[in-house]
């Protein structure tokens, strides 16, 4: 079972390799697909069982989809522009690579203030179904969030369409 | 091997792959030219935050908190992608490129 | 009790949201709304100039609560002798300048909607007793005159624009440092500027700065000195004002030199004088000289000047250092004449540059002398005898002509300072200054309105009635406070009584 | 009394409003509401005059508050600490004054209805001098200084506006910018002085400074470290300086001819010019005060009288003539109530009132009659207008001080008090030497207008043909004013005191007395300097009018008989000449030098300076100072950084440019890696803490 999730997490972060390498944008977005399957199966492994669906739903089938129909609206599929000219990488490179590094450790060390759940917990935690729980969740007592959030989606939405509208 | 696979089911796995995907964003975002690859960079560092939340939640709180703040995460996302498309979309109607350095109207 | 000064300070504003809610097509809709948003505040301004009782120093008409209670901010309004001739010379003159900005046609709703956004600011500051609401209408002020002055401005507007901006955003940021200072300097913690006021709280007491121990209410007062001195302005802020002047539109002129230049003289009154009263004694000297060199440099400045425009604006400089010698004169006929000034100042250079206004939308130039060396005007009193006749007025009652308002404030500052000893030199020195301002304003006057007629202009329109109306009630009170200054003398009188009894 | 003098002001101030209002519009625009009003305020101070007559004293006043500034007591009751009380003061000398102002004005305007008849503005100028008589007798009426300044400088207003009546000509609107800006400059002392009285005393009532004074008070009290009394002085004299055009401020008031003549005659004559010396005698007793002021007011009128009539002697103009002899007479008054002779000098104010007017009215009817100033196109004139000849001859009699005329008394006394007081004041005898060449040169300049005006043949035919004699609203002003240059009506039928026993007329030296006791300064003398004085007297008016006789003669031989070429001596005195006729240079000094060279180009440099230095160094200096702050900040950059660095930060500075631009590439991406290097920073930062 854990190898499964291994599996994910290696085409998690190899496809994510690609997103940022590839000096193609049409690839680097396909790729972007395998990356969010990849996280909606670690979600899964996680016990977010609602939440991977959720991810593979808006990400996978709304957001990807959405930027290559972005890319396919503004640029002519052999344009020179989508083989995409990079900026200098090198300070850049090296700047990600310290950010990762200090995430890494800034978080590993906050691991270590909260106490560890005992393995029992753990699976049932993992075997709980959660849709419920976060419904309940939403409607309860993040309902103010919950709201804040539809409105920004309107607004978002509005903006959007009145931004892309024709002149 | 199985201690490579033992790592990746513990909570540090989980951050591991969190960071990588993180710097990977942000190195997106910060070498892309073309603005929807700055897009791209920008989800990988959303899903980040999301897979570190979630695993907080799993291994050591034991509630569901983490995964809503995900779930927004998701929704914001989405939101974000909207409005940046739309946005990207006119700005290639105003200049025939989506070379982010082009979007200097800004400068003083 | 009906709030009155805060329903005068937020109609202005209602009148704003009215005015962004009108349509777009129909500019004199947006007009009328303006019209009737200042005539509001106006008349309730009578009213309250009927019913103000001048026997009293107290502040009158209170508004007081609560507003962040853990700062212990207040909402906290009130007027007393000071604030009034200021708040009706406000209230008129917005009236004034909404019929007076008839002729705008570009962006006719955004221009009423900031120039209402405006009079609320500058009422704002007139009315507010508490220091931080004091400073929240302050800087609010600041944002519609930067668009006004950016937008309907001239060729140079932007550069004016930021010019004026920056400026008094560095005004802003020393004062909201001596605000804060304030605020913890006092016992118990307050921005309410009376209790401030009460037992020289700052005397004394010393801040560590680069090494030094520096004596706090010294501190406190250079940093508001200076934080008004841009708005006065005083020598050497004064910069920023010419460019406003000239680029900015004409009713945004009028605004800027009727009631923005009186903002800074009012909050040195308002908070230098009686919060810190030993600062202010120990730096009388200091405000007397630079109250002279305003006359002196002002007037110096205006002769040199090809701009119409930018001579009144000149004029305005030298006409403030009246103010600040009468202020710094600590004495009962100067402190009067200097706040009578500041009113008079108000009516009569609002005039000038409402005229200055009427001959640039006629002719779109305003030069005495072209740059090119050839007569901008010259004999236009044949064509326009109106209009020369009222532009004589203003302009005599601006040079301190007796029988015209400039006079008697003039009289007054001169008379108060000559009779302070300690002052006497200056004095002297400083009355130069009339001299000056009768040369450069005949000079002018008789280069634009004399001699032969320039034939460029031989068609020149006169004044029209909307013009007229717009000036009519100027012209009134220059000539009857030239009479009789009594209507706004005794609502001053026991104000100032009392606070320069601190000074006694 | 003193109330219904008010009415005296008030007329003329009421038609000025009425004519300048509406007088465009009414039947003959408006000429009949000026001249009634001011024909009713002469008709309100003659019963004041004619009391005066019968009574030999008049007083009486009437105030109101006019400015009251509270002020807060130490037992926290308000009290009143500034308290400006304005009113009227009738005395003898007001009374006196009134009725010569109302009278020559009232002439004046009944003259102007002719002269002025079909010009441009009609119903302007009579507003114009309606607020001119108003002004003046405002001044006339005010009981304190501030309304005199007030009135002093309304007058200004309006010699602004009549010298430049003809404002398209631009000689006229100098002149008017001129006359403005040069009384300016004394007005600004003598307000100066105002404020000084207002200090040391408290008060700028007349009566109270009197009394005030008389008890010593503030005797010691100094101004900016001078004694404030004789500051004050100055400063008061200053003020008469400028308006009644006394050396050095002299320069405006022969350019002031350039308004239309009836304003010349006002000016000069009742009005403007006289209100300086009206100063000196209201103010008497502070100028006596202080022991230097007098001399040096003495030393003005004299100098300003002999320069004023040495340059009148080559004037061929015959305004200006008229105007540099009011100068010189001017100087006379001014020199009176310099050496103490303060009723001549105020005596020759009033019978200089009544010749001048009655000469500029004359002059007035010439130009009318022959359209043209200059006397060298006149001659000739008498058989055409036998009655302006006649009035003008009586006048230039009294002027040139010929016994049995009213200028005779008054300026014999004035050169007797500067005798009598050389005599006493050892070293002083500049002052009365001066003073007697002027009585000498004033009746032969006198003369020689007459000369070249009225006799001898016709210079220009076809401008003779033309002359003819004036309607009688011009000329019946110019008799009375005639009638009232006989020695007769001031004191007696010569003028010669020891003549006139016989029928003595004695008003005005009793009103005069009783104003002297009035303002605490009446003489009292020692028997010694009585017998000086008398001795003086004498010797005055044997030299009077030995000089006034000598001065006839020569213009009688030069202009009239023609014995002397006066060509030939002026090319004999050429430098002379030509200084004279250059005014010494006056004009020059003030305008080319001070002016245009000085002020001016101070201006020009300050003004530069303003835009230049202030504004462009200090103020948009900060922004080249983080300009420089920037580059500095980019070459660090280049060299350190990036070669450390390598490539990667280049672009964070690449953009150039203002202050802002420095922050804003406007790139969002160096944003972000400014950002995220800020973030390691703090990361790093945030690791070591945690370790």
């Amino acid at each position: 079972m854990n190898k499964v999730l291994l599996l994910a997490e290696v085409l998690t972060v190899a496809s994510a390799f690609i997103v940022a390498f590839h000096p193609n944008v049409l690839y680097a977005s396909v790729f972007l697909l395998f990356t969010f399957c990849g996280v909606a199966a670690m979600f899964l492994f996680a016990g977010a069982d609602f939440l991977a669906g959720a991810q593979v739903i808006i990400y996978v089938g709304g957001v990807t989809i959405l930027i290559l129909f972005a890319i396919m609206l503004t640029q002519w599929l052999y344009n020179i522009k989508l083989s995409d000219i990079r900026n200098k990488m090198l300070l850049p490179g090296v700047l990600a690579i310290a950010v990762g590094v200090f995430l890494y450790r800034a978080l590993h060390q906050m691991v270590a203030t909260l106490p560890p759940q005992t393995p029992e917990a753990l699976e049932k935690f993992s075997s709980t179904p959660k849709t419920a729980l976060i419904g309940q969740a939403l409607l309860g007592s993040y309902l103010l969030p919950f709201e804040a959030i539809t409105i920004l989606l309107l607004g978002a939405m509005v903006g959007a369409v009145w931004l892309a509208r024709p002149e | 091997m199985n201690h490579l696979i033992q790592f990746s089911s513990s909570l540090q796995g989980y951050l591991a792959v969190g960071a990588i995907l993180f710097a990977l964003g942000i190195f997106c975002v910060m070498t892309r030219k073309n603005a929807i690859g700055i897009l791209l960079g920008i989800e990988l560092i959303l899903n980040a935050a999301g897979i570190n939340f979630v695993a907080f939640s799993k291994f050591r709180t034991g509630l569901i908190d983490g995964q809503i703040v995900a779930l927004f995460i998701m929704l914001i996302a989405a939101a974000e992608a909207a409005v940046a498309l739309a946005v990207i979309l006119r700005f290639y109607r105003l200049k025939q490129t989506i070379d982010a350095d082009e979007a200097s109207i800004m400068r003083n | 009790m009906f709030p009155i000064l805060s329903v005068m300070t937020y109609i202005p504003l209602l009148g704003m949201i009215a005015i962004l809610a009108a349509p777009r097509n129909n500019p004199n809709l947006v007009r009328w709304i303006s019209v009737v948003a200042t005539a509001v505040p106006l008349a309730l301004g009578i009213y309250l100039y009927m019913s103000f009782d001048r026997t009293t120093p107290a502040m009158q008409f209170v508004e007081q609560f609560d507003w962040i209670k853990p700062f212990n901010i207040q909402y906290y309004m009130g007027i007393d002798g000071l604030s009034v001739p200021m708040v009706l010379l406000t209230l008129l003159l917005s009236f004034l300048c909404v019929i007076a900005s008839w002729g705008i046609e570009d962006g006719v709703k955004g221009y009423y909607a900031m120039f209402l956004f405006l009079e609320t600011g500058m009422m704002g500051v007139f009315c507010a007793l508490d220091f931080f609401l004091f400073f929240l209408f302050w800087e609010i002020m600041l944002l519609p005159m930067y668009f006004l002055i950016g937008i309907w401005g001239g060729k140079e507007k932007v550069y004016a624009a930021i010019k004026f901006f920056l400026y008094t955003l560095f005004g802003s940021v020393l004062m909201l440092l001596v605000m804060v200072g304030m605020y913890y300097y006092s016992e118990p913690h307050t921005f309410n500027l009376l209790q401030l006021a009460q037992g020289h709280q700052f005397v004394g007491k010393t801040v560590a700065l680069f090494g030094y121990q520096l004596p706090v209410d010294k501190l406190f007062w250079i940093g508001l000195f200076i934080g008004f001195a841009i708005k006065v302005p005083i020598w050497p802020f004064h910069t920023w004002l010419p460019w406003a002047h000239v680029e900015a539109p004409t009713a945004v002129s009028v605004i800027l030199a009727g009631v923005l230049l009186k903002m800074g003289t009012y909050g040195i009154l308002r908070m230098n004088y009686p919060i810190l009263p030993e600062a202010t004694l120990w730096a009388s000297n200091f405000m007397m000289i630079l109250g002279v060199i305003n006359i002196l440099y002002g007037a110096f400045c205006a002769m040199a000047q090809k701009d119409l425009k930018k001579l009144v604006a000149y004029s305005s400089v030298s006409h403030m250092g009246y103010v600040i010698l009468g202020m710094a004169s600590f004495t009962t006929a100067g402190v009067n004449g200097a706040v009578l000034q500041m009113f008079n100042h108000g009516t009569s250079t609002a005039m000038l540059f409402l005229l200055v206004g009427v001959i640039y939308d006629r002719v779109h130039h305003r030069w005495i002398v072209k740059p090119d060396g050839s007569k901008g005007f010259g004999g236009i009193a044949s064509v326009v005898p109106v209009y020369t006749g009222i532009m004589a007025i203003g302009l005599f009652a601006s040079l301190g002509l007796p029988g015209l308002s400039g006079f008697i404030s003039e009289a007054l500052v001169f008379l108060g300072a000559f009779s302070n000893p300690k002052f006497q030199t200056y004095v002297v020195i400083g009355s130069l200054g009339i001299l000056l301002g009768a040369a450069y304003l005949l000079w002018m006057f008789m280069r634009v309105f004399l001699g032969p007629l320039n034939e460029e202009h031989k068609d020149l329109e006169d004044i029209n009635w909307r013009e007229i109306l717009t000036l009519a009630p100027l012209c009134v009170l220059v000539i009857v406070l030239g009479v009789y200054p009594m209507p706004v003398l005794n609502l001053m009188g026991s104000t100032i009584a009392k606070l320069l009894t601190l000074f006694s | 009394m003193a109330q219904q003098a008010l009415l005296i002001a008030l007329f003329p101030l009421v038609a000025f409003v009425i004519q300048a209002l509406f007088g465009k519009k009414l039947p003959r625009h408006g000429d009949f509401v000026s001249v009634l009003a001011i024909f009713g305020s002469f008709a309100v101070a003659t019963p004041i005059f004619m009391k005066l007559l019968t009574q030999g004293h008049v007083f009486d006043t009437f105030e109101v508050s006019w400015m009251t500034l509270p002020g807060i007591e130490a037992s926290g009751r308000l009290n009143s600490s500034v308290n400006l009380v304005v009113g009227v003061l009738i005395n003898n000398i007001t009374a006196i004054m009134l009725f010569m102002v109302t009278l020559c004005a009232s002439l004046i305007h009944l003259f102007s209805v002719g002269y002025m008849h079909g010009e441009e503005r009609y119903h302007l100028f009579f507003a114009y001098i309606s607020l001119f008589s108003a002004g003046m007798l405002g001044l006339v009426l005010s009981d304190n200084l501030l309304t005199f300044f007030m009135c002093w400088e309304l007058m200004g207003l309006c010699s602004y506006l009549l010298i430049g009546f003809y404002y398209k000509k631009p000689s006229a609107i100098n002149a008017s910018i001129k006359a403005f800006m040069t009384t300016r400059v004394g007005d600004t002392m003598f307000f100066l002085g105002i404020a000084g009285l207002y200090y040391v005393y408290g008060t700028s009532n007349f009566m109270a400074i009197y009394k005030a004074i008389q008890a010593g008070v503030a005797h010691d009290i100094t101004i900016a470290g001078f004694p404030a009394l004789t500051l004050i002085g100055f400063l008061v004299m200053m003020g008469t300086v400028g308006k009644s055009a006394q050396f050095p401020l002299q320069v405006w008031l022969p350019d002031a001819m350039e308004g239309p003549t009836p304003v010349s005659a006002l000016i000069h004559a009742a009005t403007m010019v006289a209100a300086g010396v009206f100063l000196l005698i209201r103010m008497f007793p502070l100028l006596e005060a202080s022991h230097v002021v007098l001399p040096v007011v003495a030393y003005v009128g004299a100098i300003t009288a002999f320069l004023a009539a040495c340059i009148a002697i080559v004037q061929v103009d015959i305004k200006k003539v008229l105007a540099y002899s009011t100068i010189s007479q001017l100087g006379y008054m001014v020199m009176g109530v310099g050496v103490g002779a303060f009723a001549p000098g105020f005596m020759h104010l009033i019978t200089h009132a009544c010749f001048k007017a009655c000469l500029f009215l004359c002059s007035g009817s010439v130009i009318h009659s022959v359209h043209t100033q200059d006397m060298r196109e006149m001659g000739g004139l008498k058989s055409k207008m036998p009655i302006t000849f006649a009035t003008m001859f009586i006048a230039t009699l009294a002027i040139s001080g010929v016994p049995g005329f009213s200028g005779f008394v008054s300026k014999d006394r004035i050169l007797g008090g500067a005798l009598a007081y050389s005599m006493e004041h050892h070293g002083h005898y500049l002052i009365p030497l001066l003073g007697f060449a002027t009585a000498g040169i004033t009746a032969f300049y006198m003369f020689r207008m007459i000369y070249m005006t009225f006799f001898g043949h016709a210079r220009d035919e076809h401008k003779h043909h033309h002359a003819h004699e004036q309607p009688l609203t011009m000329t019946i002003p110019l008799m009375i004013l005639a009638g009232l240059s006989f020695a007769i009506v001031f004191a007696g039928p010569t003028g010669i005191e020891s003549v006139d026993h016989v029928m003595p007329v004695k008003w005005f030296d009793q009103a005069l007395e009783g104003a002297q006791q009035e303002m605490g300064i009446a003489e009292h003398l020692s028997p010694e300097a009585e017998a000086v004085h008398h001795q003086a007297h004498g010797l005055a008016l044997m030299l009077s009018l030995a000089v006034a006789g000598l001065g006839i003669l020569i213009s009688s031989i030069t202009y009239l008989k023609h014995l002397i070429n006066a060509e030939a001596i002026k090319k004999m005195v050429g430098p002379l000449y030509t200084l004279l006729w250059n005014k010494y240079y006056f004009d020059e000094l003030y305008l080319g030098v001070l002016i245009q060279k000085g002020l001016l180009n101070f201006n020009r440099m300050l003004a530069m300076f303003d835009d230049k230095v202030v504004d462009r160094i200090f103020v948009d200096g900060w922004r080249d100072v983080t300009m420089v702050i920037k580059s500095f900040i980019g070459k660090f950059d280049d060299i350190v950084v990036d070669r450390v660095m390598v490539d990667g930060t280049a672009d964070v500075t690449a953009g150039g440019g203002w202050i802002v631009r420095q922050f804003q590439t406007g790139k969002v991406q160096q944003y972000l890696v400014l950002t995220v290097m800020v973030i390691i920073v703090a990361l790093f930062y945030a690791n070591l803490g945690l370790k």
